[in-house]
């Protein structure tokens, strides 16, 4: 019995509790603003729980996914919805009591079955032994990264990643196909925002000081991917989340006069391009797709330091699509698809 | 270049969609000349991967940066998926001919735009079906997803809430796939498909409850994804609110796709053996198929508008497939796989044949097809044939798959599938039959005709050949030769193809 | 006692990751507002990657960042690390979930404009018309 | 001296608190009160992670994360404060629009289509 | 040891106005002094605590832990300029929307002399939802 060696349960239980807390109460408030705000508190306590099972990549992606961009996308729908649910219909819950029925019935089937699992936090489990170990060993050898979780994203499974690109530039493209508006007729259920130039000092006196630090820290996360928790996604996010401030500190017009519609959409697409092009080049010098080894020649290294080179490289392209893509859509969402007036 | 033609059919779409982006306004027809361009280099690339692994008789692996694969990822085309990617691209690049006159009456703007979702969902369908890792497999499906929510969305003002469901249904389908994954690898700790399989022939594997859990997980979010009959309430809706292109491209597509995901979750991750012997509910599952399809066809009679009919003809289409893959012996096996490539090009045939129609008389009803022999016969014939493959009549592919399904259902003794497969056939006759009669023998001095159609009360049968574009017939005849080809050709396709690909121990 | 003590303590994040997606899905079926629906699939695919992080941790082990002795020689035992696999997985979800969450509430904002308003039963009623 | 015990004595100490702050996001009663709890929780959260990097021995590996906290929270806040700032101002609202959606509308190619012909003739008639 | 002894001072220090601003967002009537109570003691904890975690760090002198300790001060320098110009946003977007001030008159017609009795008509509907 080691179970006093194990991890801290007591922490683990208290942040599942406040989880499930938080899950009930915000499928159960009336106010959609309420149940948003609370969704931003279940992200930040996953993140702690993803920080305290030493995922430290994944936790750092759902701080600044959780933490900026949900909360931020959905107020900013939020703008353009009746804010409020209406009570459920009683007549029409026939079909719905009978799929909760069975949704309960496999939930104690799953809980049952919790039983057969390997036990957690095991290190004998065949997850923790089959696999795991030889990127362990091998990763630093190979690719003379630290960052196993980098090194496995960017490079064992690279093709995963660039379709991870891929799927934040589709949903870009989805966003702007769907809202973007050419014409003018429709106009908006918000006002303009009145000028309010003197209580604003603060706010802008605060950003100016905390955007520069904050696109030197989205780069420095992107470029030390290999050695520290970080990397492409999470710098882009931090990056695109440093417009996003600008937009909400200032106004969105003053936020597109330097980062306009089309460069934003030349981004989307350039990061994908540059991830995508260097894994075709490396097919053009006779590797497979997304060999980087094959760059070691053209750039005058060994093939270790090649694959450590095109994981760099690829997290650029990773960075600056995902740094476009949440900027889009924060254009998109956020003014309702004129471009007019954000948050 | 030929031993990276696996790579090559995935990634030249994504480089197309890429550059439909950039390149911004350069017209509509520079877009279409590029789409057509690349989804032609994806067939090609598929086409001469579909030849090497015949011509070899073994699949081909693909290593992803070199990688040896259960570290890495690898692609493995064999000949089920060298099969389903020469269907998958031949009918994208259809439908990208036919696009000419519909996507632009479609998306007035932003057709660039539109073609690259359209590249991106060639690019996710080719990746789901050449990829050998469970969990890429997730990565492309949701891009297939995404790409496929942008593109339903370019309907008309209702097709909104129909997409918002179909994302809300797809979402959880990609979910429980993801979860049942998450069961497979705490169980093995693999993500490699023939890794998974080494692994889960292990006996005290075969008896855990948490792989038949994860079994069912998958299973049940790809039935989400492919509308198998309770689960279809999503798709009617979506599809035939969607423009005409997109329809062409998705309805054939998607659902075909995720049959293809079935089949290889079911017999090359896990085995014949242990879905049919493990799994307690796998009996069950016949039923289901035949409950939808009859009530798939069944309820496509008692549509008015053409597009909903067909898409509940794809339900009960559904239900052939997941029955002759449960039916657990070779001929239902090998029907199911030949009526995946089947159901595929008689599926876009309808679909273009009905979009040219509607783009015609402007009409979706049911209505539209009064006289159409007179007025676009060449439609109408394309109609014909694929109405004959649908029933069931022998030229065409569709007698083939549905031989080879009641063979197996036969020989498996399910004959409620076997009654199923009949009633289902009588049906579909019923239907397409007012269908062709009415576009016989209709009137175009008919009340409900002169809504849509022109010259309505001249009283006289004065009747205009007003046949589809050329870009839209062309491809439509092209399909209609390849039921009858395919039909002609099934001895070949099964026994080059088919017969290669039946799992170990059926 | 230690035994059943054990037995929690071994399970209780999968428990809790069930919990939670049984949770989202409920909300997503039975909530009548889609923005309700959108919320609870948030929870339903966390809950899902919760569950796929758990598998990754290794009692005793530490981030999956190789340490390095005084020499600059990496420390590479297997079980001195969490397994970075899962965290490879969860990180591509979550960017996928992402871009599904901007894609609904795009959805969403196009729904409200067309039928006035985002309550189910009420955009069916709207449809009948 | 081991401060180990002393730090998770702590981290479970401001666990406790953060609980206590979740009763004010959940109870609420007006959002910008919920706003408020999440800042705080934020602001615990951040703290908790150092502390589990010290715990851990590594808190160079967890100081990232917790300056992204410190960055990207301060965001969340703000845009919360922007929309009720914009809220606050009465205006009148008209969130319905036409059936079609601007974006999509087919009907201006569809001129060319006998039948789209015969539609607007019909609807210009009465 | 002396640099042992401050880490706990500062910490507990730390958690001691973490209590005090629990309590405070907690019990506080209204929401102008709730935001107070947070905005000060929040910033002022967690400066103590990241400082306590500052000496620890330091405790084995060196680049890398001077490193990780400008780091933590440079974390603690924006949330010195992060958390009140938050609270200060938070707090003007109440003031506009006339949020009402508490006073005790108004507590003493209440009579459970508590906050929750009078929220009902006390905020306006808007801020609710």
């Amino acid at each position: 019995m080691t179970w006093d060696a194990s991890l801290l349960w007591q922490f683990d239980i208290l942040v599942l509790l406040m989880m499930v807390i938080c899950a009930v109460t915000a499928l159960a408030l009336e106010g959609l603003l309420s149940s948003a705000i609370v969704t931003g508190v279940y992200s930040f306590l996953i993140c702690l729980m993803w920080t305290h099972m030493m995922a430290v990549d994944v936790a750092f992606t759902e701080a600044a996914v959780g933490a900026a961009i949900s909360t931020v996308i959905f107020l900013g729908t939020a703008q353009y919805i009746s804010r409020w649910i209406k009570k459920d219909r009683p007549g029409e819950q026939g079909i719905k009591q009978l799929t909760i029925v069975i949704a309960v019935i496999c939930a104690v089937m799953m809980l049952n079955a919790t039983r057969d699992l390997p036990d957690w936090a095991d290190p004998a489990s065949p997850a923790s032994k089959h696999l795991s170990p030889e990127y362990i060993e091998q990763a630093y050898h190979e690719t003379a990264t630290p960052n196993v979780v980098t090194a496995v994203l960017a490079d064992y499974r690279s093709y995963d990643t660039m379709f991870e690109a891929v799927v934040v530039f589709a949903a870009a493209l989805v966003v702007m196909v769907l809202l973007r508006r050419t014409s003018h007729k429709h106009r908006k259920v918000l006002h303009l925002r009145p000028k309010r130039e003197g209580r604003d000092t603060v706010l802008r006196g605060a950003a100016q000081s905390i955007i520069p630090v904050m696109q030197i820290f989205a780069l420095y996360v992107l470029c030390h991917g290999h050695y520290s928790p970080g990397g492409g996604f999470q710098g882009g996010v931090i990056f695109g989340a440093s417009f996003i401030l600008l937009a909400l500190c200032y106004n969105l017009k003053f936020s597109m006069n330097r980062f306009r519609e089309h460069a934003v959409l030349w981004c989307c697409a350039g990061g994908v391009l540059l991830y995508a092009g260097i894994g075709a080049a490396c097919l053009g010098l006779g590797w497979n797709f997304l060999g980087y080894a094959a760059l070691a020649d053209l750039l005058g290294v060994s093939e270790k330091m090649a694959r450590s080179h095109g994981i760099l490289a690829v997290e650029v392209g990773v960075g600056i699509t995902v740094m476009a893509v949440m900027v889009s859509l924060y254009y998109d969402l956020a003014s309702g698809g004129d471009l007019e007036d954000g948050l | 270049m030929m031993d990276h033609a696996p790579i090559l059919m995935i990634v030249v779409p994504v480089f197309a969609s890429l550059a439909l982006t950039l390149i911004g306004p350069m017209g509509h027809r520079a877009a279409y000349g590029l789409l057509i361009l690349s989804v032609a280099g994806s067939l090609a690339a598929a086409m001469a991967t579909l030849v090497q692994v015949v011509w070899t008789g073994q699949a081909v692996h693909y290593r992803m940066g070199d990688w040896v694969p259960p570290m890495g990822i690898e692609l493995v085309i064999d000949h089920l998926s060298a099969g389903v990617l020469v269907m998958i691209s031949g009918c994208a690049l259809l439908t990208a001919i036919y696009s000419m006159h519909t996507a632009r009456q479609d998306n007035p703007d932003r057709l660039n735009h539109y073609y690259a979702l359209f590249a991106l969902l060639v690019a996710g369908l080719m990746g789901m079906t050449a990829t050998g890792d469970v969990f890429n497999l997730y990565v492309l499906l949701e891009i297939s997803a995404l790409s496929s929510y942008g593109l339903l969305a370019r309907g008309k003002g209702r097709a909104y809430y129909a997409t918002f469901r179909y994302l809300m249904m797809g979402t959880i389908g990609a979910s429980f796939y993801l979860l049942g994954v998450g069961y497979l690898y705490i169980m093995t700790g693999s993500l490699n498909m023939a890794d998974l399989a080494e692994i889960l022939k292990r006996p005290e594997l075969g008896a855990s409850v948490n792989v038949r859990i994860g079994f069912t997980l998958i299973i049940l979010g790809v039935w989400i994804k492919m509308a198998l009959f309770p689960l279809h309430a999503w798709m009617p809706n979506a599809y035939s609110r969607a423009g005409t292109t997109t329809a062409c491209l998705i309805a054939p597509l998607m659902t075909k796709v995720s049959v293809y995901v079935m089949l290889r979750i079911m017999f090359t991750v896990f085995s014949v053996d242990y879905v049919f012997q493990q799994i307690a509910w796998s009996r069950l599952v016949i039923y289901l198929a035949s409950a939808a399809a009859v009530l798939g066809m069944i309820t496509a009679l008692s549509q008015r508008d053409l597009r909903k009919m067909l898409t509940y003809i794809i339900v009960a289409e559904i239900g052939y497939l997941t029955g002759g893959a449960w039916l657990a012996n070779t001929a239902g096996y090998t029907g199911a796989v030949y009526h995946i490539l089947a159901d595929g090009l008689m599926t876009l045939c309808l679909f273009m044949a009905v979009g040219a129609i509607i783009y015609r008389t402007g009409v979706s009803t049911s209505a539209a097809m009064e006289g159409i022999f007179q007025r676009m016969p060449v439609t109408a014939g394309v109609f014909l044939i694929a109405a004959a493959s649908v029933v069931g009549i022998p030229p065409t592919c569709g007698f083939f798959s549905k031989w080879y399904l009641l063979q197996g259902a036969v020989q498996a003794g399910e004959w409620v599938f076997v009654a199923a497969l009949i009633i289902a056939g009588l049906v579909a006759a019923t239907l397409f039959f007012r269908l062709l009669e009415r576009a016989f023998f209709g009137r175009l001095d008919d009340p409900v005709m002169a809504t849509g159609s022109e010259e309505p009360h001249t009283g006289a049968r004065t009747i205009r050949l007003n046949e589809a574009p050329l870009t839209m017939l062309l491809p439509l005849v092209f399909t209609g030769a390849a039921l009858l080809g395919l039909g002609i050709y099934t001895n070949e396709v099964v026994r080059y193809l088919i017969r290669w690909s039946v799992p170990a121990g059926m | 006692m230690d035994d059943l003590f054990y037995f929690i303590i071994s399970k209780y994040n999968y428990w809790a990751a069930i919990v939670l997606l049984f949770i989202g899905l409920f909300g997503i079926i039975v909530r009548n507002n889609l923005m309700k629906k959108i919320i609870g699939m948030v929870i339903f695919q966390t809950a899902i990657l919760l569950f796929i992080v758990s598998i990754g941790v290794k009692r005793g082990a530490t981030v999956p960042i190789l340490k390095f002795s005084l020499d600059k020689q990496p420390l590479l035992d297997a079980t001195a690390y969490a397994n970075p696999l899962p965290h490879v997985l969860i990180l591509t979800a979550i960017v996928v979930g992402v871009a599904v969450l901007g894609v609904a509430l795009a959805l969403l904002q196009k729904i409200q404009r067309v039928h006035g308003t985002i309550e189910e039963d009420e955009i069916l009623e709207d449809m009948r018309k | 001296m081991n401060l180990e015990p002393f730090f998770i004595a702590m981290a479970v100490a401001i666990l406790f608190l953060m609980l206590c702050n979740l009763y004010r996001v959940v109870a609420g009663p007006t959002v910008i009160d919920r706003m408020l709890g999440m800042n705080v929780i934020g602001t615990k959260t951040t703290v908790l992670i150092v502390l589990i990097g010290v715990i851990d021995g590594r808190v160079d590996l967890f100081i990232d994360i917790t300056l992204a906290y410190a960055l990207l929270n301060f965001i969340t806040t703000i845009a919360a404060a922007r929309f009720y700032q914009r809220l606050a101002q009465p205006a009148p609202r008209d969130p319905r629009e036409s059936l079609v959606a601007p974006s999509a509308g087919p009907e201006v190619e569809e001129v060319d289509t006998p039948a789209a012909v015969a539609d607007s003739v019909r609807k210009e008639t009465p | 040891m002396i640099l042992d002894i401050l880490v706990i001072l500062a910490m507990l220090t730390g958690l001691l106005f973490f209590v005090a601003t629990t309590v405070g967002i907690i019990r506080f009537p209204d929401f102008y002094s709730r935001v107070h109570a947070a905005g000060k003691g929040d910033t002022l904890s967690t400066t103590l605590f990241l400082g306590g975690a500052i000496l620890f760090l330091l405790r084995d002198f060196g680049t890398d832990t001077l490193l990780t300790a400008g780091k933590l001060l440079l974390i603690v320098f924006y949330i010195f300029i992060a958390s009140p110009t938050a609270t200060h946003a938070i707090i003007d977007a109440g003031y506009e929307f006339r949020v009402p001030y508490w006073t005790r008159s108004k507590k003493d017609n209440s009579t459970k002399g508590d906050e929750e009795s009078m929220d009902n008509g006390f905020y306006p509907e808007d801020l609710k939802g």
